[in-house]
């Protein structure tokens, strides 16, 4: 990844960027984000396969200072993120400079999101059997197998929002979570509070998830959170066609509709 | 032990089911009493989180209603609300919901006698269903919580 | 805060043979914030409300519950009485246990018990109510009128003779649309252009109308009553204050050969050309794409030959920003062409036209000056066969619908043809006839009676060429479907009537519906068959659906009418149950996060973006906002929105969830 | 404590609702218990979580005198979701109250003092409470100076009493409003209130001065005390923070070490040089 | 090295302990191994899925004195009346706490400390009363334990009851430590003999990473440090290290039900969450991640000890397992350690 080094240095160094967000060697053999806003920094960068945090989620943390330019290390799953955020006007393409990883680790600077949006259309975009198996496996049980397997589930969940703060698309900057009039969704944790907290989360995020799985990975508590919104991902693109983080333009699937959606239970 | 009288909530919008109901009193045909009607102004304005509320809330069964394709008197509310509930009902079936306890439906401000009709087949399938004891667990665990 | 009146109406008995209307009023009085509870014999008469009104002022109410009939039947009265009392209107609402309960349920507990839940619902409902201000906007009393047919026509003469502006775009260089290509109309046979042309010269004189012609809507924003167009106007590359429209320039184009659109390609034109010798206006254009001039560079004989120097080379396309009130659509139809009709050599053989192509023939300013000759060699035909339902009710080419106007016109070309040709012989394969209209059968019936026009009721599978004649090869459905054969000298289809080819585009600029074979929606099918969905939009003619010339124009008087009476306010008053989208402290200023996705859900492009701005202009947020003079209240933005940033006045977040409770009786 | 259970509110009877401006209403509440009314009392600067049932708790200051007995008053204004339940009860609706929380304006130190009070919009509640409590003590002080501002006429709190402290000749009352704000028969000033102090210029010789309001307020108004010469150890003023439990257990409102729940509300202007700026 | 008396309680009489212990009425809480990973777990017997050798949990048995939800009473009202119902405390539950490492039997003294500062939080103290810790030295450590940097050793029984040490045989030497952890003993004599032993040769060595006295006076005055900012970059603001972390006492109270009848409820909050100390009036006064960094650090590094004499930091590790994005705490304190004191 000297490469990387080295576009990261150039850029940094001719001002093309002031921060660059990437990865560099956490503790305890992890790797971890990293912001890099100077040259001699630029070492200590790197990517592997342990680079798995969806960075795409510091773009919308408004953390980050007004009017700087950013480069973002993008592996696939953060270039998806950067084309949804941006049908969703969150990203300013004047500000983002997107270095992409391909998957077998060549870096692609893309020249504008349009660019990212051709690349990704020319990826393999299927789910994986594994991804698949995951979900017939639940698919599988009966009704109250299932509603026991996701009590127990839920019934773990502390509310920590990890998977919340983990998830790009999560950018509300009040959640409904934190939405008390009315109080849509019970605060404590407990198994309704949890209940209602990951269907809200997977409905909001139902045709806009781009299946990083960040939000399991950062559960402390390793809830299989992601299924749910790849359920839904799955089931959104055999009805509608429709996958998220592939288009700039197109409006997401909930937000339009075509009047001969075909269901089965409507009387 | 008196027969399950299920509660049921209906969310119908303003201009077709609502209108129908009305109808449906107006031709003087008897239904169950079970379900109470919550107007909208479309079905589009139904939030999801409304029908997990009303399950919250103790509701063993809810009716959904709007108008049929096409005719939505805002062109096309109803159209996204079908986009939407068919992903939400994945959702809850995903999740062991037991989504036989949503009626969702098409009543046209015409058909008085189909409303009745669905109010009368939901009730009496959730009859068969019984009280939604696995919702009410859920719930009743929050006021459990942790206190021995 | 809240002290709310609940007032039981027994509806006579209507109500209170079933609901004990007594205990109503007596347990909702138990109910936190309700002050007063009474029932009585009809809410709805003087005496009822004048009750509710001194409960009003009496107890000072904040809200006001009528549990009686439907609110589809008496909102307006009880909520015009409570305005009389000094209550904002929207502070009362209805609840229904009558349609909803007396009526449809036996007399018991359980259903005095679903009235009194009924009521507590709407009680907390109106808790939540906020006084709500009827919106008002402002009318900009102006229309425009896309499209220079006869529809736009009659609609643009209407509106000015009331006294208000009109502009009036047509893509073509001329006004006057297909009507101004017939040759004679159904089921009079008066000429079309002796009774179009007057109207159209009335257009231009018009002191209320302003012509654009060979323009084009570019873009349409705002509102009913309040609408920005920009409107492309093609350069024409004359110079029309000089042009004096002399025609000289027309004759010394060397470019000689382009089908006559007006022609529909019977006859040539030059690369500048006026359409038609009575166009509206009648002065010439150039056509860029064939002018010698444009493609290379070097010619100018039009410019050296005009007297009054008003070629233009250089001109360009020129976008012109108008504000109107109101918008009728009258953008006409189009016919199925070539192509569509492989087996019947549409395209192929030359004495195979369609419809309109006949019209021009059968004209007396036509390539043929009238008479029916045929276009492959000129000779009249003797023996001549129309085919109504060319492509129409056909599903299998995608067009289920019937188009409407060929089983008459196609009657008029059989009845012209043998006022022309008296010994030839007209034979008409048609499917069913269709003339429901005044006099329309009557008219069928004298091309059959009197005019001897041979109807075979069938469809024809091919045609094709022999020896010179076209073979016209279908079937008798009234003779067992026995195949007849017909050696024809030409044959004429009624081709299907279709959108125009531009309509999806407009509709979409204009944000108004099409349906799926792109005709414009009207907003109801049977009571607003003028307006669209979009308010301020309406529809006259053909673009919603294929229409003959009477009731383009009825439609279109219509459409006028839909305008004068909007005109007829200097403000409009609307309905105040509009989404808005929440504004917060500093610095959040709305939760709204500005994804926008609203946008795409919302039927009447009612969410605008609005900039958040510090003192010195800097931009700090942008959110969405929902323009409550467009917003139709449907509330489907309200249910997509993740962080409940827009709510719908009337049917808030705070009513609906407490209504939930309520209902459950969990209050 | 008094009560075993600190989480547990007392249950308090809407006695008296009063309007004082848009969205702003003062609640007199009873105790429905007569031990635990015998048992309570508290001191001026403390606050207390008043609470409805279904929506939550919310916290705000004793805005009576401790010196009325048989009741307290709160005056709040309609911002969140409790103060928005609160505002639709109604007088003899009951709700919650837990209390009182924090220390205390050190008024007996202040005896034989002049007092100035300084005061902006909504925040005269707390300043209400020390302000009576002082002037059912008159003799206890020397001058006592009242200067109030809002935004407009009609955000003026406690009309009634602003009347009353006006008539009082032992009283000198300046009462201001934002330029804008005024209407034509208004006979205070005009301008705000810092401004207004400024040109008022009471003497800082053995003088209190005690600030409440706005932070951007207060921010303009110390540095004009302290050029009136007012020692920063004799300007006082509360801190509010976002609360929860109000006993320095839910971790919110803590600056620094200090925590406002505890330690405050009320602090010296020196104190509050101390401490970070996270309030 | 001194050989000291133990209480010998032998593997094999696990199982009757616990069936005393269940019989009793007390619920134990013991690590339960499942898969890979191990968890406290309520059981009612001794198995062999009890892991006595596991490195750390997820979560800390914070959640049976203070519980993520708690329920501190019931409402019920109408139009004139109110009243309040509240738990029966006496029928809050007797736990055993089987098996906690010392760090996390130590974190009871920094919740005690809070929850008796000035006002007694009845429920939590009525739930530690009836709480007796079973401690268990740590035989293995990973890099993510510091206890020994926040003067906790691996073997320190402060904070249990009854402090266990596996021996080389798999039996445990046991220590008497309270009265508490003496009824238990009391309640089964019969299962425990004598030994002497010397427990630190089976005990881990958990190297010391920073000096929490040093670290401690560092942190005055560094609240303008540029390293907050630093070393929150990364930080995406959830609440993970607050929740897995068994001295933070961050709450939220809500009220849950309708006007007339519902509860107020006690649940965990955490200082890292954006909102957590928003005004009403929009302005907040910790605004940013770092500054929700800097609290959590100075809280339990600075302002605990300062107001109530304790440390808010056991070293166990948990925050920097469960860290989506690799903020190691440890790694964090040393830089702050080795920043050179802002003057």
């Amino acid at each position: 990844m000297d490469k990387l080094k080295q576009l990261a240095k150039e850029l940094l160094s001719n001002n093309q960027v002031q921060i660059i967000v990437g990865y560099e060697e956490g503790t305890v053999g992890k790797a971890r984000p990293a912001f890099i806003s100077s040259p001699d920094q630029a070492d200590t960068l790197i990517y592997d396969e342990r680079c798995i945090h969806n960075l795409a989620v510091y773009l919308t943390q408004h953390k980050l200072p007004g009017n700087t330019k950013i480069a973002v290390i993008a592996s696939f799953p953060v270039m998806k993120s950067i084309i949804t955020l941006a049908s969703e006007k969150q990203l300013d393409e004047n500000f983002i400079k997107v270095i992409g990883i391909s998957k077998d680790n060549n870096i692609i600077e893309f020249k504008d999101f349009a660019d990212i949006e051709r690349y990704i259309n020319q990826q393999d975009l299927s789910f994986t059997p594994e991804e698949q198996a995951l979900i017939d496996k639940i698919d599988a049980m009966s009704m109250e197998e299932r509603w026991e397997y996701w009590q127990n589930e839920f019934s773990r969940c502390f509310k920590c929002y990890a998977c919340r703060s983990a998830c790009p698309m999560c950018y509300c900057t009040l959640c409904i979570t934190d939405f008390n009039q009315p109080q849509w969704v019970s605060v404590p944790s407990h198994k309704l509070g949890n209940f209602e907290w990951h269907i809200n989360r997977a409905m909001h995020l139902a045709g806009r998830c781009i299946g990083c799985d960040e939000c399991s990975r950062a559960c402390p508590l390793d809830l299989p959170i992601n299924l749910l919104t790849k359920k839904l991902s799955m089931d959104i693109q055999k009805q509608f066609g429709y996958s998220a983080g592939q288009s700039l333009t197109e409006p997401y699937a909930l937000s339009t509709y075509k009047p001969d959606d075909k269901e089965t239970f409507i009387r | 032990m008196n027969e399950f009288e299920p509660k049921v909530v209906a969310f119908v919008c303003n201009w077709c089911t609502y209108a129908g109901a009305d109808l449906t009193g107006t031709s003087r045909i008897k239904y169950a009493p079970n379900v109470k009607i919550i107007r909208f102004p479309c079905t589009g304005r139904i939030d999801f989180m409304l029908i997990l509320k009303a399950f919250a809330k103790g509701a063993d069964g809810i009716i959904i209603s709007g108008c049929h394709p096409n005719d939505c008197h805002y062109t096309s509310g109803n159209f996204h609300a079908k986009r939407r509930w068919m992903v939400f009902r994945t959702m809850l079936d995903f999740l062991g919901v037991d989504v036989n306890r949503i009626t969702f439906s098409w009543v046209s401000a015409a058909e008085g006698a189909r409303w009745a009709e669905i109010v009368n087949t939901t009730v009496d399938g959730i009859k068969k269903l019984g009280p939604y004891d696995n919702y009410r667990k859920m719930v009743n665990e929050e006021t459990e919580v942790n206190n021995g | 805060m809240a002290r709310i009146g609940v007032f039981v109406c027994h509806c006579g008995e209507n109500i209170s043979a079933t609901v004990d209307c007594g205990k109503v009023a007596q347990v909702t009085s138990d109910i936190p914030g309700v002050v007063v509870s009474v029932d009585y014999k009809y809410m709805c008469s003087d005496p009822g409300q004048t009750m509710i009104k001194e409960y009003i002022e009496k107890e000072k109410l904040t809200g006001v519950v009528v549990a009686a009939c439907s609110p589809r039947m008496h909102e307006p009265t009880f909520r015009r009485a409570c305005g009389e009392a000094g209550l904002n209107p929207f502070l009362c609402e209805m609840a229904n246990v009558r349609e909803h309960c007396s009526w449809v349920h036996d007399k018991n507990d359980v259903t005095t018990d679903k009235a009194i839940d009924i009521v507590r619902t709407l009680v907390e409902k109106v808790k939540r109510n906020e006084p709500l201000m009827p919106i008002k906007v402002p009318v900009t009393k102006t229309a425009l009128v896309i499209g220079g047919g006869v529809a736009g026509i009659q609609s643009a003469l209407d509106i000015a003779n009331c006294g208000h502006k009109v502009i009036m775009v047509e893509k073509e260089p001329s006004i006057g649309g297909h009507m101004s290509q017939l040759s004679e109309t159904f089921p009079t046979l008066d000429c079309s252009q002796c009774i179009l042309t007057p109207r159209m010269v009335e257009v231009a004189q018009h002191p209320n109308i302003t012509l654009y012609t060979y323009a084009e809507v570019e873009s349409l924003d705002g509102f009913i009553g309040n609408f920005k167009v920009k409107i492309r106007k093609k350069a024409k590359s004359l110079d029309e204050k000089l042009c004096t429209g002399c025609g000289l320039c027309c004759t010394k184009c060397p470019v000689k050969n382009i089908p006559s659109e007006f022609d529909q390609g019977l006859s040539n034109r030059r690369a500048i050309y006026v359409p038609f010798p009575q166009a509206v206006p009648n002065k010439p254009v150039i056509d860029k794409e064939h002018c010698t001039y444009y493609i290379k560079g070097k010619c100018k004989v039009c410019e050296i030959v005009c007297p009054t120097k008003a070629i233009r080379f250089d001109q360009e396309d020129e976008i012109i920003e108008v504000e109107v009130g109101a918008l009728v659509l009258a953008t006409g139809f189009d016919i199925k062409r070539a192509n569509f009709f492989p087996e019947y050599g549409y395209g192929k053989y030359k004495d195979v036209i369609d419809g309109l192509q006949f019209e021009r023939i059968a004209s007396a300013s036509g390539p043929t000056l009238g008479e029916i000759r045929r276009p492959s060699d000129g000779q009249i035909p003797k023996k001549i066969v129309f085919l109504a339902c060319a492509g129409s009710r056909d599903p299998a080419k995608g067009i289920e619908y019937c188009s409407k106007i060929c089983c008459m016109y196609t009657a008029k070309h059989a009845i012209l043809y043998k006022h022309k040709v008296h010994d030839g012989t007209a034979y008409i394969f048609y499917m069913d006839i269709r003339a429901a209209g005044k006099n329309y059968d009557e008219f069928t019936r004298r091309a059959i009676e009197e005019d001897g026009a041979k109807y075979i009721r069938g469809r024809v599978s091919r045609i094709y060429e022999r020896d010179g004649k076209l073979i016209v090869v279908g079937a008798d459905t009234l003779m067992n479907a026995k195949t007849v054969e017909i050696e024809a000298d030409m044959v004429v289809l009624a081709t299907a009537g279709v959108a125009s080819p531009g309509a999806e585009e407009l509709a979409q600029k204009l944000h108004v519906s099409y349906d799926q074979h792109k005709f414009f929606a009207e907003a109801h099918p049977k009571l607003r068959p003028v307006e669209t969905n979009t308010a301020g939009i309406f529809l006259a003619g053909a673009c919603q659906n294929v229409k003959d010339i009477p009731e383009s124009v009825a439609q279109a008087s219509g459409a006028a009418v839909k305008v004068c009476g909007l005109f007829s306010n200097d403000e409009l008053t609307r309905d105040p149950s509009v989404a808005v989208v929440n504004r917060t402290a500093p610095p959040l200023f709305s939760t709204c996060v500005g994804c926008f996705l609203c946008q795409s859900v919302c039927p009447y492009q009612a969410i605008e973006k609005e900039e958040i701005k510090s003192r010195d202009g800097k931009i700090l947020k942008t959110i969405a906002f929902v323009n409550p003079s467009v917003c139709q209240g449907c509330g489907t933005c309200v249910a997509l929105c993740r962080s409940k940033s827009i709510d719908i006045l009337g049917y808030t977040h705070k009513q609906v969830y407490a209504e939930v409770d309520a209902l459950l009786n969990t209050l | 404590m008094s009560n075993p259970n600190i989480y547990k509110p007392y249950l308090m009877k809407i006695d008296k609702v009063t309007e004082e401006a848009p969205f702003v209403k003062t609640f007199r509440l009873k105790f429905t218990n007569e031990e635990d009314a015998a048992k309570f009392n508290f001191k001026a600067g403390q606050f207390g979580e008043y609470s409805v049932a279904g929506e939550g708790e919310s916290t705000f200051c004793v805005a009576s005198s401790p010196t009325r007995d048989g009741y307290i008053e709160c005056t709040f204004r309609e911002t969140g979701r409790v103060t928005s339940a609160l505002a639709g009860k109604e007088e003899g609706e009951i709700i919650g109250f837990r209390g009182p929380y924090g220390n205390t304006f050190p008024i007996d130190e202040w005896k034989g003092k002049n007092l100035l009070f300084i005061a902006g919009g909504i925040a005269l509640p707390p300043m209400r409470c020390v302000i009576w409590n002082c002037l059912d003590l008159r003799e206890n002080f020397k001058d006592f100076t009242i200067v109030y501002g809002a935004k407009t006429v009609n955000d003026l709190v406690y009309k009634h009493e602003l009347k009353e402290w006006e008539e009082r000749p032992d009283v000198k009352l300046i009462t201001t409003v934002d330029p804008g704000g005024e209407t034509p028969d208004w006979k205070g000033e005009i301008g705000f209130v810092p401004t207004v102090l400024e040109k008022a210029a009471p003497s800082a010789d053995n003088t209190i001065a005690i600030v409440c309001g706005p932070p951007i307020m207060i921010k303009y108004t110390f540095p004009i005390l302290e050029k009136l010469g007012f020692k920063d150890t004799d300007i006082f003023t509360t801190l509010e923070n976002r609360m929860k439990c109000g006993f320095g257990k839910c971790g919110r409102c803590n600056v620094g070490k200090v925590y406002i729940c505890k330690d405050g509300p009320v602090f010296t202007y020196a104190a509050l040089k101390q401490l970070p700026a996270e309030y | 090295m001194a050989t000291e008396n133990y209480k010998l309680l032998k593997k094999e009489s696990l199982p009757a302990l616990f069936d005393k212990l269940t019989a009793s009425g007390k619920t134990i809480y013991a690590p339960v191994k499942n898969g890979e990973k191990t968890e406290f777990d309520v059981v009612t017997k001794y198995s062999n899925d009890i892991n006595d050798e596991y490195i750390q949990t997820v979560q800390s048995l914070k959640g049976t004195v203070f519980p993520k939800v708690e329920k501190l009473f019931d409402y019920k009202s109408d139009k004139t009346d109110t009243s309040i119902q509240e738990p029966d405390f006496s029928k809050f539950p007797q736990n055993v706490l089987w098996g906690l490492h010392p760090c996390d039997a130590a974190a009871f003294r920094p919740l005690d400390a809070t929850f008796r500062w000035d006002y007694d939080d009845k429920y939590f103290l009525t739930r530690m009363k009836l709480t007796t810790v079973v401690g268990l030295s740590c035989s293995k450590h990973d890099d993510y334990c510091f206890c020994t940097s926040v003067d906790i050793s691996p073997a320190s029984s402060d904070g249990s009851d009854i402090m266990l040490t596996k021996n080389k045989a798999g039996d445990y030497l046991v220590e008497i430590v309270t009265e508490k952890g003496q009824e238990v003993y009391d309640m089964a004599k019969e299962l425990f003999g004598e030994i002497s032993d010397d427990k630190e040769s089976y005990i881990t060595d958990v190297p010391k990473k920073f000096d929490l006295n040093e670290l401690n006076k560092n942190l005055d005055g560094s609240f303008e440090a540029p390293y907050w900012l630093a070393q929150s970059m990364r930080c995406i603001g959830c609440g993970a290290c607050a929740y897995v972390c068994p001295t933070c006492t961050c709450f939220d109270l809500q009220d849950e039900g309708a006007a007339n009848k519902g509860s107020r409820i006690k649940c965990w909050d955490s200082c890292g969450f954006g909102h957590f100390t928003l005004h009403t009036s929009g302005h907040n006064p910790r605004e940013t991640q770092s500054q929700r960094w800097r609290q959590r650090i100075l809280h339990k590094f600075s302002y605990m000890p300062d107001r109530i004499k304790v440390f808010g930091c056991m070293g166990c590790g948990r925050c920097s397992r469960a860290c989506p994005v690799d903020m190691n705490i440890s790694e964090n304190l040393i830089k702050i350690m080795e920043e050179p004191k802002n003057e």
